[in-house]
């Protein structure tokens, strides 16, 4: 019975302290999944686990400088490298991997399973387009390569906005500051931005993968351990695609794992 | 190093204070003179874009700026288009941000004028602008410029507000400040350390010309 | 105009109003024709247009300017075009007030006394309708305070303006100002010809605040007519008095007398005067002040003392001293009868 | 409402006040009153935590706490554990961010009190100690409170520099600000404004009682 | 102690050095044998330690305490522990100031005079070793004056401590101080007995500064000796004088006279001292200055006037006009030499 609400904040202080929660940090983009996440742990026991949800560059450098976490839930594998970097890791793998989805307040003109981005492009006339800042945001990256692949970067560069994040590009969609944004396909599924933003995904081939990469750092705690093997459990990968990422197919360990709890 | 992005920061910076101090002084002036029923009130209205961090300033701009309610209608027919991701935007969330900074120091060396040297000048025969001028804003001097000081230091750490309302564009909305930002989380610590560096000897030299600007205009203080 | 008062009876609050820097309830101030305010018809000129020249108490220098500044910008634009032009004539200005070669120096290189002299000289140089001077030479020394009487006498002569001056020196009053007004909590006590007040004051706080000394009780025995002096009863001596004003018989009164109605009898041969109300006592107090000696005579034990200066190398000649026993006369011309109580409480300044 | 954030916001305000004013009160002393060389330079540095960005500051903290280095192990060695991730680690960082606006008001206002009020305390006999209690503290008593307001009023929303030094922890590093900002990254755009609201109408009632009281303690400004 | 000199000259500064508040490039200050401070060997006591009484010019009241307050500060707690009795002591002190129900105002509430009186207040009330005093009555009226004099000499006479009074009133010195000093462009002209210093002046700059406006060149003729009264030169008269200081025969030097070493004649009858000295002229100017005037006397074309005061009514009574021809006496005992030329330069405070 581990109720935490959606920012996993009310780790509830009446077991907490009989059972010291697990330390997670994980990547925004993880925000809408973690509530049923959460919620199947607690059902199979695992637990309590505090998040502290940050841009996956900013949890790494503090992880690497000593930060308490004993899970990274990076949202590339650039971060957990340069986390191997400074700290030891006991064991990491690709736990989900990223959809891109275009999303819009204007609607999208046809309702279509994926997304032809330059027709999309085109709808949005002279509006500005949000994307995750492609110089570091994953999500930004994979965006700037889809635009790429659909020859349409050139076309709708000098109209592009860049967020921090793909919460960030959601928002400026949502506010109806920019006419479209490429976010993230888990974002796009929440129930908020479903109720004011029509979405279509973008085709994963139009980018290099977004292989989200969960860290265990070294000395992590038996419960930490029961988290991690949870996240890249099938049970987890269920959950992880109902919320619009891709699994992978058999989540394959980088290193062999510690044989888990569950 | 990023010469778009410290022109926009000099810029924004500049012009921020160009407009606030004018209007610190109206307002700083106006504090620290008249006496009016909803005065405290005022006071700690001004404290306001303080005490909201950031990011949640910004994000309120974004929503009002948004051309789908009436304030944004009304901003786009003023201003002729969005204010979103434009400079004209985080000049104006830049503005709001740093009213505190403008105001409080002013009023405070109003309030420190004594009222007999005002009441001097009128006897002398200047009129309300005349004083202010020749009498009361070269004895608010130092007030001014602790603020102008202020607002342009802040202008160029400013972070939140302009990453929520700018759109990081760069040439247009991408400061130093957010620059620096984009280079840490891409792992560039060199290149943001060294950005960082010029920011501050930038900044630190403008200031020390401020402040330098500020020791002659000051009065020294009387001798009994 | 003086005005005198005690301290905190409403001097500055008066010439506040006068500038237009406070708005007193009620009443109307008009000056040279021009109507500057009236609590009735709800009139205020603000200060900048009434053209007053204000010295402040507290002088109210600007901190930032030099003095030639200061002065300057008193001086109206529309008369003196060019700012040199008129930083030569704030020149001219601090050298009638006797600070040339100080036109550089700010108000805090200045002694309290060049201070004042610059508020002086920016007052005139405002060229003011009406001028307003509080205690305007209080810090400085004789010297210069001659000067400045000078100046203002001459300014006073070719300017025929109003003159309201805030003095506590008797003597600066009745040498500057023809016009007296004795305030007193607020009130004036006494309006009238300066030498008229010092010598007829109306109360006994009028009498004291003139610095009176001799003020004691008597009763009306006889008024006095054009032809005929009137005579009252002080203790068991009946004195003779010129004028015995709106008195009449048997009224109870005050009488007082200046220093200078007060002639001692010489002890080698007879002194002018000396037929008029001829008194005798005992002297109980002698204080030399420099060039004049206050004298204080005991007439009986029971009666208060009579107070009077002579010359100090007069008092010498005479070889006066404490417990010599002397006559004087109180010259019927010099004695003045006040009623014995004062419509307004005694004095003190209390709130 | 995150209660816990609530709390550790308050505190971390209250805390940061409680240290900075003390320590805004000598600076801002010995700046107004001390001649010394660098006077100017000290000036300057003094506004250095505004000009960089706070989630720059923050990274140089955080970079400055870490046990690899020097000053990392003299910290850890002081506080007996590392500063990043702690709640002392954000008080320090708060207190880093908000110097000037502890030192700058007070500096003003200690430079307003004339040279012959503090003589005339010394010949009454009053030492240094007594001439700063009883004297020049109530006289500098609204550039005092301003400091107060406008840090407790920053520290509130500070954001940038606890974001990177606190790392975002529930019930230890996680402010009011912060928490906000989870709400709208997770598009509760409701649950951010309802605690906005809050975070304002308590941080003015608070600001409105510093100033209040500011007011009664601030002498009326002589009459001529 | 007074200290007088023109405005400028450094009194404040004096004062501010004794006080501490200064330190002086050298020289020693060493008050009721503690040495308070000694530029050479590099002593320097602190304010706080001195135990002066100051009165500033400017008041330096402190704006944000009520009178009580103000004067309460400056008693020692060491004397009077409790809070309240010092506050208790504080409102007698301010009784004896004449501001008795002022104790609740601030500063900014109280008029210049009573601001002054405060001031007054706290010197006093820290029971001072050394009272220093600048110019501590120029704002307050004549009455209250009085009674503040009055206050000063008991103090004197009960607490045997040194008291420096600035002042620009000579009366305010003589009454005051037993000792007085003249300064000049920060430098001592002179100093002594009040009186003697009065009478007798050491140069043309402290003659002027001590109000003399007689003052003229002669020669001398013939040295005074114990019993024999020496004789000057002064254009075609000859006038004796009964000293001759340090100068000789045929020395060229300047003759002083104070008012009242000056008796005119009286029409009626021979006056005292007519003997002495006659000098004839004709009245070129009368200034009538309250209870006495100001007579010019011109003795011919081409010498200064000779200036002096009598009592109005006896103006009156000679019938006294301009024009008139009247005969004075200089009584050879006032008449003091000079030397001719000052070692300062002439007087004028240009910095
Ligand atoms: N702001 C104020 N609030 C209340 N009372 C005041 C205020 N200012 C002045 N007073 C009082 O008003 C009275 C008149 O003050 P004012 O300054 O006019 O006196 P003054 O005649 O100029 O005295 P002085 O000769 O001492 O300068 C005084 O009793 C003073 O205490
Ligand atoms: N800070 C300063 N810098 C330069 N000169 C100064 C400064 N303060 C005072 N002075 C000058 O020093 C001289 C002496 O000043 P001080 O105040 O001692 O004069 P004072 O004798 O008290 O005059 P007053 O009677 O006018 O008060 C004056 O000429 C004055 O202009
Ligand atoms: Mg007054
Ligand atoms: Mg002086």
């Amino acid at each position: 019975a581990v109720a935490v609400a959606g920012l996993g904040i009310g780790a509830n202080s009446a077991w907490s302290a009989n059972r010291k929660p697990v330390l997670v940090a994980a990547a925004a983009n993880l925000r809408p999944v973690m509530p049923a996440l959460l919620a199947a742990m607690g059902e199979a026991g695992v637990g309590p686990v505090r998040i502290s949800f940050g841009a996956s560059g900013n949890l790494a450098r503090q992880i690497a400088q000593g930060a308490p976490f004993e899970v990274f839930m990076s949202a590339d594998r650039a971060r957990v490298s340069f986390v191997a970097e400074h700290r030891r890791i006991e064991a990491q793998a690709v736990y989900a991997r990223g959809r891109l989805a275009w999303v819009s307040a204007a609607g999208l003109g046809a309702d279509r399973e994926t997304a032809d981005l330059a027709a999309l492009v085109a709808a949005t006339g002279d509006g500005r387009v949000a994307i995750g800042n492609p110089e570091h945001a994953p999500y930004g990256i994979a965006a700037r390569a889809a635009l790429q692949s659909a020859n349409v970067w050139s076309a709708i560069e000098p109209r592009l906005v860049f967020a921090e994040n793909v919460a960030q590009a959601a928002q400026f969609a949502l506010t109806g500051n920019a006419a479209a944004a490429i976010t993230s396909l888990s974002l796009a599924r929440t129930p908020e931005l479903r109720a004011r933003l029509a979405s279509v995904t973008i085709a994963e081939a139009l980018h290099p993968p977004i292989e989200q990469e969960i860290a265990l750092l070294a000395g992590a705690s038996d419960a930490a351990r029961a988290v991690y093997a949870f996240i890249v459990s099938p049970a987890a990968a269920r959950i992880f695609a109902e919320a619009g990422y891709a699994v992978p197919s058999p989540a394959k360990p980088a290193k062999p794992t510690k044989p888990s709890k569950s | 190093m990023p010469v778009d992005a410290t022109l926009t920061s000099l810029w924004l910076a500049g012009l921020t204070a160009l407009i606030l101090v004018p209007f610190g002084v109206w307002a700083g002036r106006a504090l620290a003179t008249a006496q009016f029923a909803g005065k405290g009130f005022v006071e700690t209205l001004v404290l306001l874009p303080l005490i909201l961090p950031p990011t949640v300033l910004g994000y309120y701009l974004l929503v009002a700026f948004a051309p789908a309610n009436p304030v944004g209608q009304a901003i786009n027919t003023v201003f002729g288009g969005s204010l979103a991701f434009s400079f004209e935007g985080i000049l104006i969330a830049s503005l709001i941000a740093n009213v505190p900074f403008a105001v409080q120091p002013i009023q405070r060396s109003f309030e420190a004028i004594p009222d007999t040297v005002r009441e001097a000048a009128w006897v002398s025969g200047l009129n309300g602008w005349q004083t202010l001028w020749r009498i009361e804003l070269p004895l608010a001097w130092p007030g001014i410029v602790t603020a102008a000081a202020l607002v342009m230091a802040h202008t160029l750490g400013e972070f939140g507000v302009i990453l929520m309302v700018g759109g990081n564009i760069p040439g247009e909305t991408q400061t130093l400040s957010i620059a620096i930002y984009d280079r840490l989380q891409a792992f560039k610590t060199a290149e943001a350390g060294l950005i960082s560096a010029v920011l501050l000897v930038a900044s630190l030299a403008a200031l020390a010309i401020v402040q330098t600007t500020a020791a002659t205009g000051r009065t020294p203080r009387p001798r009994p | 105009m003086a005005l005198i008062g005690p301290s905190g009876s409403g001097k500055t609050t008066v010439l506040r109003a006068l500038a237009g820097l406070i708005r007193p309830s009620h009443g109307r101030i008009s000056v040279a024709g021009e109507l500057w305010f009236d609590a009735g018809q709800r009139i205020f000129m603000r200060p900048q247009d009434r053209r007053v020249g204000l010295v402040f108490q507290d002088f109210a220098l600007f901190p930032h300017l030099t003095a030639r500044e200061t002065v300057a910008i008193a001086i109206d634009p529309a008369n003196t075009q060019s700012r040199t032009a008129r930083l030569d004539e704030a020149d001219g200005w601090l050298k009638r007030v006797n600070l040339e070669g100080f036109g550089d120096r700010k108000p805090h290189a200045l002694s309290g006394g060049q201070r004042q002299r610059v508020a002086v000289a920016r007052a005139l140089a405002r060229r003011p309708k009406l001028l307003l001077l509080d205690e305007p030479f209080s810090a400085v020394d004789q010297m210069t305070r001659e000067r400045l009487k000078r100046e203002l006498a001459q300014l006073r002569a070719t300017l025929d303006i109003p003159i309201l001056l805030v003095t506590h020196d008797l003597d600066e009053a009745r040498a500057l100002a023809d016009r007296l007004t004795i305030l007193h909590r607020g009130q004036v006590l006494q309006v009238g010809d300066t030498e008229q007040v010092c010598a007829e004051p109306a109360s006994i706080m009028a009498a004291r605040l003139l610095g009176h000394t001799n003020i004691f009780d008597c009763r009306v025995a006889a008024v006095a007519s054009s032809d005929q002096p009137g005579r009252i009863a002080w203790g068991a001596q009946t004195l003779e008095v010129r004028r015995t004003g709106d008195f009449r018989d048997g009224d109870v009164a005050k009488w007082i007398a200046p220093d200078d109605a007060i002639v001692m009898h010489r002890r080698d041969r007879p002194s002018h005067g000396e037929r008029e109300n001829p008194v005798s006592g005992v002297v109980s107090e002698l204080t030399p002040l420099g060039s004049d000696t206050l004298v204080a005579v005991a007439i009986s034990d029971e009666m208060p003392r009579l107070n009077f200066r002579i010359a100090t190398h007069a008092a010498r000649r005479n070889s006066l001293e404490i417990g010599a026993e002397i006559t004087v006369s109180l010259l019927a011309e010099g004695i003045h009868l006040i009623p014995s109580v004062d419509p307004v409480p005694e004095p003190s300044d209390a709130p």
